[in-house]
């Protein structure tokens, strides 16, 4: 199996990513603001705009250097929670990623697995706490799995993006423990988690892109 | 939407353009971002540093407290918005005198994942990186959850302190126990009448009712303890002060420094009828007042409402709340 | 009415109230009268008091400029109202030594009469009284009706300068010609975007559409010179700004000192942006900044808008201006 | 003719004003309103509330003495612009009349003669001015020709009121020169005075104890 994704696929993914977040603008809004500031749909497409006039502008062909300085675009882009957490998440993912030019499903996994841990690490967070962990953790161990079964980097995308929605209305019975949502204690059970919905746009950039090039 | 501003998306811009311009030799910027703003002055060698950063629509947060006997840097971020850690290293890079640098800021997620971002980077620059949280609204976290709450009017107490020993030339560990002593000795609490409007959304972030208040609501709009019709001056004192005092608690014998902030929309007037009832109270329980500060010294742009911030004195605070302090937005002589 | 009071009739005895609590050792009051402040000091001998007073609901005007370096005595009224004769009367006496008694206050009926009486009055009883009535809202009468001009946040600058010229033990005769050559020196224009309400009326006293404004409207609401469409705010100072200029007129290579004076909801952010427009066109006209004064001056209440003041200095008023004053609403240190 | 008012008589007319007032507190209140801060319905309530709380507990027999302590309670009570000015009428015109224990309908015409230069004085105004004066000059000048004429008291005090009525009305079509209204220019014409339908109620006080006590 040589399917992988260079850096000129990692380029389109991040434009896809764009694409979707610009679209679910509103959405991200309202999901923000039910219990939050009604900043996300503003912050990430700020986020990716960045993100991707970045990418689309650099000659960078290490895959692992072109997902860090994604990374740093956001940051100094989009400062808040989920931007400085998503940065932060590009950044640890790309620098844990070995290959040269190109990613198989394990690198992807570990791509994931090092972008989780990196929010863990900076938002002093764990799985439950009704955060974006709820839906990268899943989507980290499905990539696992599938790399382990030798499944194909579009099957394995595939398993991940659906295992990402069905993770995203999963947050809808947990208690908010971190940010502004957890001001609202029992009250933020019954409510979809604004960051998780962030994590499953991003899957699914990767979902679209996969679909129409493998 | 009834503003003073341009464009929206230049509202910080252009509100930074207008403070510099306003304040030649007392503040400038570093790194050529406006929004790494520095004292304009010459760094005094073994001093500490303190920074601080935030979301913009708080004036005089944050940025107003940069200045004598207060804080040397401030990174500002859009409205409600956290700055970037590139800019708080900006700041932090700009203000090290070799002593190190304080930040001190308040509990929101994005500030402290910023700010702990660029104490790492600051780290690898060998700079020396201490940082206290406050968070002092006894509104957003019961008692036992301390860590939990947010940082509200009461961090003007901690920058004031801060500052002061700073000055002083003590070391980094001394204004971060200080600071971190008056963290611990402060607490608020506050009252909603309007929403404001963030310039970019151009609609109000949530609806209070016409003859509603929410006692307890963050800064930002955050939930409080409870949502009701709006009550007399003296009732809403009668119902928070109990709440602040109990919850250190303040005791009878206790000297105290009191700040009534406005919101923003709320004029001087309402807050000393705020107060009156407040010092009726404090003399009932035997506390004494040291020093009152009382005018917006927190706001969310033009949000209608007040906080009651009552930080418990010691000898050591005292001394250092009473030193002169002196920005473009905040003055205060010798006690 | 969202308001923090408690019964509408208390509501300016109560602010006082809150106001003395608040700053014991500043601020007292003469003849059992709450609504007479004076300064808490031992009186200097040879030094001329100044007086001002006025309506309520104007905070920092009129009591928050008793102060050192300031006024020594303020006659408190209702909101909007005129305190009584007797009230100036009993600040008169309180705070004269001998040198005299200077009375500063705006151009408005009730005070210009009650403070005609309290003149006669005082003189019948040997106390040297003078007068001075400031009046620089230029929207408020033509050129060469300028004794007809309303008194709004410029008169802060009369107070300050007067109060410098006092502390130096002038004669009465020469605090009364700064205090004239200051009134004669500044100019101010203003926008309104929403009314107040005053208390014990409980509604608007005048309408603003959704997306009005008024240019040169009073702080009472009196009418400015047009309404229409909310503009944005470098368009509004666009049109302020050179009706102010023409006026006095201010010319290249004139030296002035700006206040823009937000009116009570207004937040900082916004005076901000408004400055910031100012400092453009200054730079063009090649007029120069010696010192902004950005905030809070002369409110009414919760009303939206703002107002720019312009003052022209020479050498006598730069040094006057540059003075440190000290009072609870007001600190500045030595320029 | 002996009839004549005696200090019980002038207690009775100020009880008369309040009253009065009391009724067109919200009449006087939008007059002032459509030019001015519409304070004048809450100030002159105010007014002659303390004007009429001094004269029924007071002793005094000179109607010049009580007249002028009128003068001296509402000064205190409302120094608004129409309170000022009307306690400095009260107050000179009270100091005019020599009369010792009543006065006639000579003495009357000096109170309000007195009462309207004193306001001339201290309000810089004149006739013409859109002002209480507008009501006070004619009322004066009927006053002094039904004196001069030998009418009675009730016929001279009927005759002023009807011009104060009539004065009220021409004010309409004056330029406003002072206070509030003076920010009006042009516009004020058109617009009854506030101020002088005060001087006209005033007059009215008098001529409701005149109709039922002569
Ligand atoms: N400490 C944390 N660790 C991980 N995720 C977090 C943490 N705090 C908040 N989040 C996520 O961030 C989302 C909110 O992001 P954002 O709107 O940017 O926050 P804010 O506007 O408060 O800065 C939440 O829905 C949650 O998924
Ligand atoms: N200088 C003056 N001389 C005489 N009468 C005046 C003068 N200025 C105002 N008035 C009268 O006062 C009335 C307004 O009184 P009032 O409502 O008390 O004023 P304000 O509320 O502005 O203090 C006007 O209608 C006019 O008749
Ligand atoms: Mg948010
Ligand atoms: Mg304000
Ligand atoms: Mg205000
Ligand atoms: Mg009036």
């Amino acid at each position: 199996m040589t399917e992988g994704l260079n850096a000129e696929d990692i380029k389109s993914i991040i434009s896809h990513i764009k694409n979707i977040m610009d679209g679910q603008r509103d959405y991200l809004i309202d999901l923000d603001n039910a219990m939050g500031d009604g900043d996300l749909g503003i912050t990430m497409t700020k986020a990716f705009t960045a993100a991707n006039e970045y990418a689309q502008n650099t000659a960078e062909i290490s895959p692992s250097k072109l997902l860090m300085a994604t990374g740093m675009a956001i940051a100094k882009a989009a400062p808040s929670t989920m931007g400085t957490l998503i940065a932060t998440g590009f950044m640890k993912g790309g620098k844990a990623i070995q290959a040269a030019e190109q990613i198989g499903l394990k690198d992807l996994a570990v791509f994931f697995e090092a972008f989780t841990q990196g929010i863990m690490d900076r938002g002093k967070s764990k799985p439950g706490d009704k955060t974006i962990i709820d839906v990268l953790q899943p989507i980290t161990l499905s990539l696992h799995h599938s790399a382990k079964n030798d499944k194909s980097l579009s099957e394995g995308i595939t398993d991940a993006f659906y295992i990402s929605q069905q993770a995203v209305l999963d947050t809808i019975q947990l208690k908010a423990q971190h940010g502004r949502a957890a001001y609202y204690q029992e009250a933020s059970i019954g409510k979809q988690d604004a960051g998780s919905t962030v994590g499953m746009l991003i899957m699914k950039g990767l979902y679209q892109f996969s679909k129409s090039n493998f | 939407m009834k503003k003073f501003i341009n464009e929206p998306i230049h509202f910080v811009d252009e509100m930074i353009e207008g403070i510099i311009g306003a304040h030649p030799g007392k503040l400038g910027y570093a790194a050529n971002d406006l929004r790494c703003i520095i004292k304009e002055c010459n760094k005094i060698k073994g001093k500490v540093g303190i920074a601080t950063g935030g979301g913009s629509g708080h004036l005089p947060l944050f940025l107003g407290y940069v200045g004598d006997g207060l804080l040397d840097g401030c990174a500002v971020g859009g409205v409600f918005q956290s700055p970037s850690a590139e800019q708080m290293l900006h700041v932090t890079k700009a203000i090290d005198s070799g002593a190190g640098v304080l930040y001190i800021y308040g509990n929101y997620g994005g500030d402290i994942m910023n700010f702990d971002m660029a104490a790492e980077m600051a780290e690898m620059e060998n700079i020396k990186v201490e940082q206290v949280i406050a968070g002092e609204d006894v509104a957003s976290a019961p008692k036992g959850e301390e860590r939990k709450r947010r940082g509200v009017a009461g961090i003007f107490f901690i920058y004031k302190i801060a500052g002061a020993m700073a000055n002083e030339l003590a070391t980094i560990d001394e204004v971060k126990r200080v600071a971190e002593k008056t963290c611990a000795n402060v607490r608020t609490m506050g009252v909603a009448l309007t929403p404001c409007i963030v310039p970019e959304a151009g609609r109000p972030s949530f609806i209070l009712g016409e003859n509603e208040m929410e006692i307890g609501m963050g800064i930002h709009g955050e939930p409080g303890i409870h949502r009701g019709p709006l009550k007399k001056a003296d009732e809403i004192i009668n119902e928070i002060l109990p709440q602040i005092l109990s919850d250190l608690p303040y005791k009878k014998g206790d000297e105290v420094s009191v700040l009534v902030n406005g919101l923003g929309a709320t004029p001087k007037e309402e807050l000393y009828i705020l107060y009156r009832r407040v010092h009726h109270l404090l003399k009932q329980e035997d506390i004494s007042v040291y020093k009152t500060y009382i005018g917006e010294f927190a706001t969310s742009m033009e949000m209608a409402g007040a906080s009651v911030s009552i930080l418990k004195l010691d000898g050591e605070l005292k001394r250092l709340l009473s030193k002169p302090a002196s920005s473009p937005f905040f003055e205060q002589t010798q006690l």
